[in-house]
């Protein structure tokens, strides 16, 4: 029982991994792009549902919606005045400015919101839920379904719509994509709008249950990076299974072998598997 | 026509830093200066597997942090010299580097750049469950010198002085390696693994060549860390900054270029100085907004590094160059 | 007066140089061949008047506009579709999402459920197989996917790079037979192509290019008797695509 | 050579703005003391609260007040022992980086001639920081590092104000004797601590004099302080059942733990938070309604209106809109400890300070803190320092042990949240 516990717990934040890293993910299989600011896109999401729910009084829905289209936004900035500058040039150009603009990000926060810890007041979500012995927070429960749903949601998007068919074309095949009358400038910066967005609507669900500061995005950007390996880069199905192997994985091994362990095991194991199977769980061979 | 404009900015640049300590002789000023050192040693020891043969690693802290701990664990447990403790870090790093280098490099581009942090964050969370080496806290050097061995100085004047010829012979190594056929072989992975082995460069080999010779370097710039500071812990002998600080120097000056990473680190470190210096005792973060953006704006307008501006404005190489 | 004028084309990647000097001109209702041995510069020429490459010298002018310089999203609307060389097929989506995908330009969206029913009736197979991804289709499928894409832009004018490359011969028959059929209907077709029996048998007018230049020009049918021509393909003339 | 230029151009920047710095104020009337705190990067609001406290402190030595009672300094204005002279401070960023602290450290003795230094919060900062001091003569208070050998290796100049992790392990095993004694069942305990070198040395400490006081460990669970998910951990605690759980804890991991303990409907019969994540101001709003009786480690209470620590807490309040907390506080009893050695030095001179420093004897009620008083020992080490312990009351911290400070009754067993 206490082990169906530790992997409900596991996979509910697995959950949120896959959905962040699913952004992460669009962007490194289209543009084969780095980004290191991708961590900073969750937090700035967390200080955004901060500011929707303290001055505008919205609920978890209000929030979310709120730092998915601020992200959104910012997400098509940076790609306009930034990325696509960047883009063509050297990798090592791509890892000088995502660096930077991760440490711009944060520490604008930084100066706006200051070092302290903030955490969201307590929302109309609270109280835990048992199902058959099994405890299940309900801040984290709706957070993680959410994030399932809308990682799913994401991959229909790209697969079943016109918009992400197109997407795709300029993934696949930049020029052929061009020759079909696609501007793919404009669906770069739309893939970067829809990769910050599903950031910062991961930071608005993890607002919910967990407090953070102007750092806290360090932690998530380096997550993302493993799930988004492990589960072959551009594939949101990908990072969604890897997000919840990567959530259960460090579940078990705090539980099994203690808390330090859980990154060490999910290094190796993805050290492991890149030797093994290179192109990742479910990337393209 | 070629030997002199080559030679001449060399011997400007070797001047300018034997005599950096005769004019900036005050102490905070001497400690920028071995700091500069110091980036810029570890940067071109990243340089020659990273910029030379295009190997992006973003993991090279593991090297740095086994020589930075090298001297101290031989410090604590023997109470030898740091010193001796050198040449336990680069064996340590090579070996690292050979058992790493020979399933990583399968891998290309991302992946090979995801296994490097990966690894290199391995081994930092396990060091700091390691009692041996200190776990978190870490270890320290002698609080004061028992003899000139110890490496342990009042004054910063000797370890700029030691860094220096460290990183004189580190460029001069690059400087031939550039003239090798080995130098050969690592341009011509970097252009393309495909075609260089259709032209029968060894390429697996040559790549773990590189890879274990910068890890030497990178080993040795970790041990003069650590001997100056006299202290380590896993986070600034493993931690990603460190590896991120050393691809930052080498991309903004010019990877993959003899002096690309010293051109870089002698923007980084007096920027970084003059930003904390600034903006530090404020506590606004305005230190890494000052900081972040001007690298942002290096990456927007300049992504080849500064050293390809400078060719651009440069007219002679530009002569040179449109000559053909 | 001419549909597509193609005047002292110059293509340069890098240093090196892909189309040296190309002109060359494709009347309204005309089905003219490119010929040219393996590197002559076809491709580089085809997706020069795309808008793919950029021409570095020379212009392109299409219906008396100017079109380089224009990016191939741009020229696409304007009536002017390229099937590239290799079909480069979006093989992670489905066969109704590459043609859908074929219509992006398209002014009138209208149009496009007729498209649909014009291409499916031109491919029956590719109604079949319309849910299947494109990954899956057998070569001579893809060419017809690879053509039917391009037909959902409504073109005035279509650029085919190799379209026969790798297929097998009954194929490539049929799909010759598809081609005079929509040139019946008012496509201006420019076609370019190794095999010299099959392009002069449908062209009224052939351009033969070598390292990057025209050699030879001249009518369909008289081209099939140029000694020179024969020449040029038994390989007195080096590939000169990659040189300097 | 370009590069050259551009670097003698910075360092004479650098150099123009320290003499301007230096100019504005008068720095022949002023005694400066330097400041290394990591305001920036991971430990930044550490940093930044204790900075504004430090700044507090300054104010109420440079300036008349006679409010806050036996203060030392506080009625005079300025430093009465040399004329009125105003401390000065100068603070750095060491952004929790060893190097740069040493660096920084360097900077403010060779550049800013600064009289004194204080710093450094991370233990591996106070380390590298000390030496430099050391190496040059210059008095370095240890604010509030924890590690037990930043004092003790033969060090002259380094002294340090607040209690180390030892101490704080003694004062929970007295606790524990004292209930024990009331017929408290605690037949076993877990130490639940964060792994870089705070919780890593408290941990140690507890485990060691655990040993000694004969109260088993039933289980030490170190873990990373940048954790998302806590719930393996506390499942490992719900299996032992331990009778006291210790955290030693970080801000977000700390209302982590508060939060998923009443999720998971796990609750011990007593936590004991260890100061930091506890004390942060941030810690009570998010979660008072899960943490009731939870018990922190503290020098340092608010106290009844119209106390000093109050009138105290209120300048703090009205600079920074929070609560002082305990991190800042004991940086700022050691400050005063520090300003009290100076004027008695009645100089500048760094070996009269240090001297000043060595005959140190601050009584508690000169102090803002709850120690028994300031003494150096040979080490440089605060002998008298103590700890209180406190307890979650709906809203705020009581002060519930030693029983002879206590100002409201302990809770025993915490009543934790409504779960």
């Amino acid at each position: 029982m206490l082990l169906l516990q530790v992997i409900v717990g596991g996979l509910l934040l697995g959950a949120i991994y896959a959905l962040f890293s699913s952004g992460l993910t669009l962007i490194w299989g289209m543009m084969n792009f780095i980004n290191f600011a991708h961590g900073e896109f969750v937090m700035l999401g967390m200080y955004v549902s901060l500011l929707v729910v303290m001055y505008l009084g919205g609920g978890p829905a209000a929030f979310g919606f709120g730092a998915a289209f601020a992200l959104f936004v910012l997400g098509v900035v940076v790609y306009l005045s930034l990325i696509r500058y960047v883009l063509r040039g050297p990798m090592l150009a791509q890892i000088l400015s995502t660096f930077g603009l991760a440490l711009l990000l944060r520490y604008t926060a930084f100066w706006i919101f200051s070092a302290n810890f903030v955490s969201l007041p307590q929302t109309s979500l609270s109280g835990t839920i048992n199902v058959g012995g099994i405890l299940m927070p309900i801040p984290q429960l709706v957070a993680g379904v959410i994030a399932i749903l809308l990682t799913i949601g994401l991959h229909l998007m790209l697969t079943c719509t016109t918009i992400g068919s197109q997407l795709l074309a300029v993934s696949e095949d930049r020029g052929a994509a061009m020759l079909m009358g696609i501007k793919p400038d404009r669906m770069q910066a739309l893939a970067w709008g829809l990769s910050a967005g599903a950031a910062g609507i991961a930071g608005a669900l993890m607002a919910i249950a967990y407090p953070w500061s102007p750092s806290v995005g360090e932690t998530f950007g380096l997550t993302a990076f493993v799930v988004v390996a492990l589960g072959g880069f551009g594939s949101v199905p990908g990072a969604l299974f890897a997000g919840l192997i990567v959530g259960l994985i460090q579940a078990l091994s705090a539980f099994w072998f203690g808390p330090i362990y859980k990154d060490i095991v999910v290094y190796a194991l993805f050290v492991a598997l890149l030797w093994l199977r290179p192109q990742g769980l479910m990337g393209k061979a | 026509m070629n030997k002199i404009p080559a030679l001449s900015p060399t011997v400007l640049l070797a001047v300018a830093l034997l005599i950096y300590p005769l004019i900036f002789s005050g102490a905070f000023y001497l400690d920028v200066g071995v700091t500069f050192l110091l980036a810029a040693i570890s940067a071109s020891a990243w340089n020659i597997v990273g910029g030379y043969a295009g190997q992006v690693s973003v993991g090279h802290a593991m090297f740095f942090g086994l020589g930075a701990y090298a001297p101290l664990l031989c410090y604590k447990l023997y109470g030898w010299t740091p010193m001796a403790g050198i040449p336990f870090g680069i064996a340590a790093s090579v070996a690292l580097a050979i058992l790493i280098g020979i399933p990583t490099f399968r891998l290309t581009g991302h992946y090979f750049s995801m296994a490097t942090i990966a690894v290199a964050e391995l081994i930092r969370i396990y060091f700091g469950t390691w009692d041996l080496v200190g776990a978190a806290i870490g270890l320290q050097g002698p609080a004061t010198a028992r003899g000139w061995w110890d490496l342990t100085f009042r004054s910063e004047l000797p370890y700029y002085y030691i860094f220096l010829t460290v990183l004189a012979v580190l460029l001069s190594f690059t400087y031939l390696m550039e003239r090798h056929r080995f130098g050969y072989y690592l341009r011509a992975i970097k252009v393309g693994e495909r075609a260089a082995r259709s032209l029968g460069v060894p390429v697996q080999q040559t790549k773990i060549r590189a890879l274990v010779l910068s890890a030497m370097f990178t080993s040795v710039a970790g041990s003069l860390y650590s001997v100056k500071t006299g202290f380590i812990d896993p986070e600034s002998g493993f931690g990603i900054l460190v590896s991120v600080q050393m691809v930052i120097i080498a991309a903004l000056g010019g990877a993959g270029r003899l002096y690309g990473p010293l051109i870089g680190a002698l923007i980084l470190i007096p920027l970084q100085t003059a930003t904390n210096t600034w903006f530090g005792g404020g506590g606004t973060g305005l230190t890494f907004i000052v900081y972040g953006g001007i690298i942002v704006l290096i990456a927007r307008y300049e992504p080849g590094g500064i050293y390809d501006l400078w060719e651009q404005i440069s007219p002679r190489r530009w002569r040179r160059k449109h000559a053909s | 007066m001419s549909d597509l004028v193609v005047e002292h084309l110059e293509v340069r990647y890098g240093d090196l140089i892909g189309v040296a000097d190309v002109s060359m001109r494709v009347d309204n209702g005309q089905i003219v061949a490119l010929l040219g041995s393996n590197g002559a510069g076809k491709t580089t020429t085809l997706n020069a008047i795309a808008g793919l490459v950029h021409a570095s010298k020379g212009r392109v002018t299409w219906r008396g506009e100017v079109i380089s310089g224009q990016p191939s999203y741009q020229v696409v609307g304007k009536g002017l579709a390229l099937s590239p060389e290799g079909w480069r097929l979006f093989v992670s989506q489905t066969v109704e999402q590459n043609l859908r995908l074929g219509a992006t330009a398209l002014a009138d969206r209208t149009r496009i459920e007729a498209l649909f029913d014009r291409v499916y009736r031109l491919f029956p197979r590719l109604r079949e197989r319309r849910h299947q991804l494109a990954r899956t289709l057998s070569g001579g499928e893809r060419q017809m996917l690879a053509l039917g894409r391009a037909l959902m832009s409504e073109p005035k004018m279509l650029l085919l790079d190799e379209p026969s490359l790798g297929l097998a011969p009954t194929v490539v028959e049929s799909l010759y037979d598809t081609l005079l059929q929509l040139h019946g209907d008012g496509l201006t077709l420019l076609l370019a192509e190794q095999s010299i029996p099959l392009a002069l048998g449908i062209a009224d007018y052939a351009y033969v290019l070598q390292t990057g230049r025209v050699a030879i020009e001249g009518k369909a049918t008289e081209m099939e008797s140029n000694r020179q021509v024969q020449e040029i393909y038994l390989g007195i003339g080096t590939p000169t695509e990659l040189q300097r | 050579m370009k590069g050259f230029r551009v670097l003698k151009a910075v360092a004479a920047a650098a150099t123009a703005f320290t003499f301007y710095a230096a100019a504005q104020t008068n720095a022949a009337e002023s005694v400066k003391i330097g400041i290394i705190w990591p305001l920036t990067g991971n430990a930044a609001a550490a940093g930044q609260a204790s900075k504004a406290a430090a700044e507090v402190a300054a104010d109420i030595v440079n300036n008349a007040h006679p409010e806050l009672g036996d203060l030392p300094l506080a009625k005079t204005a300025g430093l009465p022992n040399m004329g009125g002279a105003k401390l000065e401070l100068i603070f750095v960023d060491h952004q929790g980086n060893p190097s740069l602290a040493q660096q920084l450290a360097t900077r403010l003795i060779t550049q800013d001639k600064v009289h004194v230094l204080m710093g450094a919060y991370q233990s591996s900062c106070s380390f590298t920081a000390t030496a430099v001091a050391e190496r040059y003569g210059i008095p370095f208070m240890v604010g509030e590092s924890a590690a037990g050998n930043i004092t003790g290796r033969g060090f002259k100049w380094v002294f340090r104000g607040t209690p180390i992790a030892s101490d704080y392990a003694r004062t929970y095993m007295r606790f524990f004797a004292d209930m024990k004694k009331q017929g408290k069942k605690i037949d076993s305990i877990a130490i639940v601590n964060e792994n870089t070198d705070y919780g890593t040395s408290v941990a140690d400490a507890i485990v060691e004099e655990a040993k000694k006081a004969n109260v088993p460990v039933a289980l030490r669970i170190p873990y990373s302080a940048s954790s998302t998910d806590v719930s393996a951990q506390i499942l490992q605690l719900k299996e032992k059942n331990p009778d006291v759980v210790i955290f030693i804890s970080y801000t977000a991991d700390s209302i982590l733990y508060m939060k998923s303990m009443n999720n998971l409907q796990y609750k011990p019969p007593m936590v004991i938070g260890d100061d930091t994540g506890f004390s942060d101001p941030s810690f009570i709003p998010a979660v008072a309604d899960a943490a009731q009786g939870a018990m922190n480690r503290s020098a340092w209470a608010i106290g009844k209106p119209g106390s000093t620590t109050y009138k105290i807490n209120e300048m703090y309040k009205a600079k920074t809109g929070r609560d002082l907390d305990d991190t800042s506080a004991r940086n700022m009893q050691s400050f005063f400890a520090l300003a009290d050695a100076i004027n008695r030095a009645g100089s500048t001179d760094p070996e009269k300070i240090r001297e000043a420093l060595t005959k140190t004897d601050l009584k508690p009620e000169q102090l803002m803190m709850g120690y028994q008083g300031v003494k150096f020992d040979e080490t440089g080490q605060n002998i008298l320092a103590a700890t209180y312990l406190i307890q979650l009351h709906d809203k705020s911290y009581e002060l519930v042990w030693p029983d002879n400070a206590a100002t409201a009754k302990l809770q025993w067993p915490m009543t934790g949240g409504k779960n």
